[in-house]
């Protein structure tokens, strides 16, 4: 029964080796028949005309230039976008990255030093990183954790509500071009799926609030069903001068509309309702009313803990990444930007052209100064009240989305930009 | 705790005498679930094991004046963020550090209890300052508790009054030594 | 707004909360505290309707340790640590009064030097509560660097203290008759410096938290105190002040050297939060103005007057009163010639702030709860005693 | 205490409260008794029947407005209870620096006196304080009860002389 005596790295590494001994054995004894089994009766994937059966991979461990040919094709394939990269490995990486970039640079702003020596006891080189074991260490201990579900819940709900809140984050970067041609679901109403997406999160925040059958979630939930609902008109309105200008609501189309001019040159205005907008969407300082700690103890959070926590952390820093992500290819001219890196080859078969290379690194740059600077926000400011928020979206902001939308109209008709320009 | 899940019968099976199952029913998928459980809780544990000792989340309950020490040490100059201790958690459903700030009054004691059984698995308690360790300067006093760990189970006592924040850091990394000799549940 | 609320899920939804038509109002009964991040070791039983609250019935006494009653057992000098952990954070200031009343009840004088001393501690002592209370009044508001900043600050007053007194907070340095040691011969330097720093830094405060229109959209209009129920509730110190009264017991009735000393009194006429918040910032400047002229006029000298080890006080009443960081604090000391006193009350400003805390929050909203009740100066602890 | 500013205050100060001790003997003659009168401290013993009125009367024409401390002793001795209450000023800038002590002296067994929230609003806390500490009754009190015991207190209250804590039983 005891499995652990006493923790020591040592122990650690032994019982990873133990474990890969009995990973092997198993493999050997149970899963390669299994899969010889059913390779009798499924036909392998192809990739690239080429079919790819065991024998072609136990050659490629040998041999990895006939594996060559086959990573382009791999990388175009549905199922590794959705999966890796732009889909959701990539989102949940970025959203590591915010998460440990918002605790550095938070702690820095307050003459702190932030996480640090997390994990220096097991693995000497931890402090080298500057304390990113922090969040391995916090996701480790949130899986651990004993999952309370409060007396008279509804567990359905309950149990749903991070789980659809992950996947309607994760809906949000299926639509988002990453580079040429690099894009999940390339469908030309994208600009409105991402709408509609978006349309999720005050629903199930507030059957996820009401689920937990608690006091403080409840406000939290209404809370956040104002704010979310009364944010999202502005939000809708801010970039409707981009898809005048456009005319298009493809996002591909957007950003390709944007190789002369970025957006935010010619309608600054709405680039600032937007970004103040997706902040409340994101329900973050100086907008984090649904969760604020000092009125409403964590809000519709309250009653949430270990990973389904997690889970919703997860799914706002991936939102997080959604939006900023959103802001760039709507404002800031998504990929463009000159191209300087080399194309990345294997063994002489190109996998990544020049091109791509640089679009995603000026994509990923780009989004992760919108991110930082959302951190930079919650550094400097408090948060609002209740009414101010619901005063300042209804009137000022749609004011300002109105005005914007005269200044895109504006530059339309005197030939500016647009259409035929 | 996967292994709970998978075998939950594994105790009884052992003893022959029950007779409810003879200790050789099916040795060869026995063994096996054993070995199949066994390799993936062992690195899983030690690893959730290791997530717990950098990820203290303290909760925010105060009960007397230690609470201003406490908050000096996560302020800058002391900063326990860089243990993983995030200072000041919103909701107790989130937490599993516990500490004591100081004086445990009759009143309080209830409130404490209650508290700690709201935490979720696995939770941990300092006790910070004199006045939760013993009482303190208020030993003669007529609605102060002689120490907390007649109401609720205590890891680790941090002397002072009030402790220093590096007293406090002190406590925190012994109570990591403290669940590294803990075995994984 | 539509959604039909089954009330016998929600908990706390008051089914008497019943308006003139006979309708049911949900009011919606909270409890904040004793563990809830707005609160610290108090509870506020909070009624909302909406977003307003209806009633809010403060219920202290979670810290509450006996001190008066352990007062009667222990005589003047073992009085000293256990009447300082009430404030820890201004542990000056709540032993000052005491102090002042033991010496006057016993007959000791005082040294010129110690007078000037405890001066500089007590102001020092103003500004590290000041500092944490703003500090605090930040993590109230969501604003993290807010607590941050004055924090660091305060460490560097907190050094000049431990120097003199060798313990970072509870320095049970006042005794009876002057100060319990002399401060070392580079503290007047090293304080000059800090202290000038420190008024440096202060502005960037303004900068950055007090001119943030955010931070002026949770305070400015929230929560005013009037003239007269500020006086006739009996609040006091920046609460007081903040509301147009000029009351300052350091000018009012001076003690140990402050006549002697050259400061102003803040006052605004405002009334609300962010009044009550800029008054303090305001009145560090001139904490630091009494301490740097202080530092200057400071004699040399003894700086204690040698007791005998069991001072008797005369038969008799004192009831003496300072200006602590939070306003009037007053100790009520009947003795009956013992050395042990015979009743003990500690007037202290945070309970004071109770029924103005129960005052300004009927009617106002959820929202601005955490505004209201941290501007007061209100610290459980000392409430409690 | 500071014997320089003390004296110097004393001097040109005690004028101000004989002026108080006469308007309020003025007032009220022999009903209520002068205790002392010191540098800044008056102290008046008054009976509870007159407590309101005199309060009043202090409050509206004298100035004091501003509730400092209500305090409870227990005298087993005498077979009192003193409720003293110290009120300061903050409108009359001449009383301002003055505390008006004004104190009820009531039968120990049976505590029973007004309440003074009708005047001063900011004793409601202090009363209450009072009530569990030493059993004082405020009459008409909005709201006797718990405020620092804990709900189970169940023994006298703690302030009583004849209250003793574990180990200090003399």
């Amino acid at each position: 029964m005891s499995t652990v005596s006493e923790f020591t790295f040592s122990n650690f590494v032994k019982s990873v080796l133990w474990l890969l001994f009995w990973i092997l054995i198993i493999v050997s004894l149970i899963a390669l028949p299994i899969i010889f089994i059913v390779l009798f009766y499924v036909p392998p994937p192809v990739i690239n005309g080429v079919e790819i059966n065991p024998y072609l991979l136990l050659t490629m461990l040998t041999n990895p230039q006939v594996g060559a040919p086959l990573i382009r094709p791999t990388l175009e394939s549905l199922f590794f976008r959705i999966a890796v990269f732009p889909g959701f490995t990539f989102a949940a990486l970025f959203a590591t990255v915010l998460i440990f970039a918002e605790r550095k640079t938070l702690a820095k702003m307050q003459l702190r030093v932030g996480p640090y020596h997390a994990g220096r006891e097991a693995f000497w080189w931890a402090n080298s990183l500057g304390g990113f074991l922090q969040l391995i260490a916090d996701l480790l201990k949130l899986l651990g954790k004993e999952i309370i579900v409060p007396s008279g819940a509804d567990k359905p709900i309950f149990w749903a509500a991070p789980a659809v809140l992950v996947i309607a984050a994760a809906g949000l970067i299926a639509l988002i071009p990453v580079a040429p041609g690099w894009v999940i679901a390339d469908i030309d109403v994208s600009l409105l799926a991402v709408f509609a997406l978006l349309g999720f999160f005050p629903l199930t925040v507030l059957l996820a609030s009401y689920a937990s059958n608690s006091k403080y979630p409840f406000i939290g939930g209404l809370r956040a069903l104002y704010q979310l609902i009364s944010y999202e008109i502005p939000l809708i309105l801010a970039v409707l001068p981009i898809v005048i200008l456009a005319s298009t609501l493809s996002l591909t189309g957007i950003v390709e509309a944007q190789y002369s001019y970025w957006f935010i040159l010619l309608v600054p205005i709405g680039a600032f309702v937007f970004f103040v907008t997706a902040l409340a969407e994101l329900e973050r300082i100086p907008f984090d009313l649904p969760e604020a700690e000092s009125e409403i103890v964590a809000g519709w959070l309250t009653e949430y803990s270990g990973m389904a926590y997690g889970l919703i952390q997860l799914a706002n820093y991936i939102k997080m990444y959604a939006l900023s992500a959103l802001f760039t290819t709507l404002f800031l001219g998504g990929w463009i930007g000159p191209e300087f890196l080399p194309s990345i080859e294997v063994f002489n078969v190109q996998v990544l052209s020049s091109g791509e290379v640089s679009s995603i690194f000026w994509f990923t740059i780009k989004t992760f100064g919108v991110a930082l600077f959302m951190i930079i926000v919650r550094g400097t400011n408090p948060r609002v009240k209740i009414d101010v928020l619901l005063r300042v979206g209804w009137s000022k902001l749609i004011a300002l989305s109105f005005i914007n939308v005269f200044i895109a109209v504006a530059l339309l008709y005197l030939g500016v930009v647009g259409v035929g320009h | 705790m996967l292994r709970e899940l998978l075998s939950p019968k594994r105790e009884s099976s052992r003893g022959a005498l029950d007779g409810e199952r003879p200790a050789n029913f099916n040795i060869l998928v026995g063994k096996l679930s054993e070995v199949l459980v066994k390799a993936i809780d062992k690195p899983l544990g030690y690893a959730i094991n290791w997530g717990r000792l950098w990820s203290l989340w303290p909760v925010h309950l105060e009960t007397a004046c230690c609470s201003l020490e406490f908050g000096a040490a996560s302020g800058p100059r002391y900063d326990v963020e860089r243990f993983g201790i995030i200072e000041a958690f919103g909701s107790l459903r989130q937490c599993d550090l516990m500490v004591i700030q100081g004086t445990v009054t009759r009143k309080m004691a209830p409130r404490v209890r209650m508290i700690y059984d709201q935490m979720p698995e696995p939770k941990y308690v300092i006790a910070m300052g004199a006045c939760a360790i013993t009482g303190g300067l208020y030993f003669d006093s007529y609605n102060v508790l002689p120490g907390i760990d007649g109401v609720i189970p205590v890891d680790v006592y941090v002397p002072g009054c009030p402790p220093r924040p590096e007293t406090l850091i002190q406590g925190c990394i012994l109570l990591q030594e403290k669940i590294k000799r803990t075995r994984f549940r | 707004m539509g959604l039909e609320i089954d009330r016998e899920r929600i908990p706390g939804f008051d089914v008497e909360g019943k308006d003139a038509d006979g309708m049911d109002k949900g009011i919606l009964t909270l409890s904040v505290g004793p563990q809830h991040p707005g609160s610290g070791h108090f509870r506020l039983i909070v009624k909302v309707d909406g977003d307003i609250i209806v009633e809010a019935l403060p219920d202290p006494g979670y810290v509450h340790r006996g001190e008066e009653k352990m007062c009667e057992y222990r005589n003047y000098i073992q009085n000293i640590p256990h009447l300082e952990r009430p404030m820890i954070a201004d542990s000056c200031g709540i032993l000052y009064p005491y102090v002042l009343a033991v010496e006057e009840i016993c007959n000791i004088p005082v040294p010129e030097r110690a007078k000037y001393i405890r001066v500089i501690m007590a102001e020092l002592n103003r500004c590290i509560f000041e500092l944490y209370w703003l500090g605090i009044y930040g993590i109230f508001l969501g604003h993290s660097t807010m607590f941050m900043w004055p924090m660091a600050d305060r460490e560097l007053l907190i050094d000049l203290a431990e120097m003199a007194s060798g313990a970072r907070v509870t320095h049970a340095y006042f005794v009876p008759g002057g100060v319990r040691n002399d401060v070392p011969d580079a503290f007047p330097e090293k304080a000059k410096r800090h202290l000038l720093y420190f008024r440096n830094r202060l502005k960037e405060y303004k900068d950055i938290f007090y001119d943030n229109p955010l931070f002026q959209a949770r305070t400015v209009g929230v929560g005013i105190l009037r003239r007269e129920d500020a006086i006739n509730l009996g609040a006091t110190g920046p609460v007081l002040r903040a509301s147009g009264v000029e009351h300052d017991i350091r000018k009012v009735e001076p003690y140990d050297v402050y006549d002697e000393l050259d400061f102003k009194v803040i006052t605004m006429n405002e009334g609300d939060s962010f009044a009550r918040a800029y008054v303090p910032w305001l009145e560090m400047y001139e904490s630091v103005e009494i301490a740097l002229q202080a530092l200057e006029r400071m004699p040399s000298g003894p700086v204690r007057t040698k007791l005998g080890p069991n001072p008797k006080g005369a038969v008799g009443e004192v009831f003496k009163r300072v200006e602590a960081a939070r306003g009037e604090l007053a100790y009520y000391l009947v003795s009956d010639g013992n050395p042990k006193p015979y009743r003990v009350k500690l007037s202290v400003p945070s309970f004071r702030e109770i029924p103005v805390m129960a005052h300004l929050l009927k009617g106002a909203k959820l929202a601005d709860m955490p505004s209201i009740y941290w501007s007061m100066n209100y610290w459980p602890v000392e409430a409690d005693r | 205490m500071s014997q320089q500013g003390q004296g110097q205050a004393s001097t040109d100060q005690l004028t101000v409260e004989k002026e108080i001790v006469d308007r309020v003997i003025a007032r009220f003659g022999d009903k209520v008794k002068l205790a002392y009168v010191k540098p800044r401290r008056i102290r008046f013993n008054v009976s509870k029947d007159i407590i309101l009125e005199f309060a009043r009367y202090a409050r509206d024409e004298l100035g004091f407005d501003h509730p400092i401390s209500v305090a409870g002793v227990d005298y087993p001795k005498n077979k009192l209870i003193d409720v003293v209450y110290h009120i300061g000023s903050c409108t009359n800038d001449k009383f301002r620096s003055s505390v008006l002590v004004f104190a009820v002296q009531l039968d120990r067994d049976d505590p029973v006196m007004p309440t003074l929230i009708p005047i001063y609003r900011g004793v409601e806390y202090h009363e209450r304080e009072t009530f569990e500490m030493l059993g004082v009754i405020f009459d008409g009190h909005p709201r006797l009860e718990r405020l620092l015991l804990p709900e189970d207190w169940a023994d006298i209250p703690p302030l009583r002389k004849d209250f003793h804590t574990k180990g200090r039983e003399e």
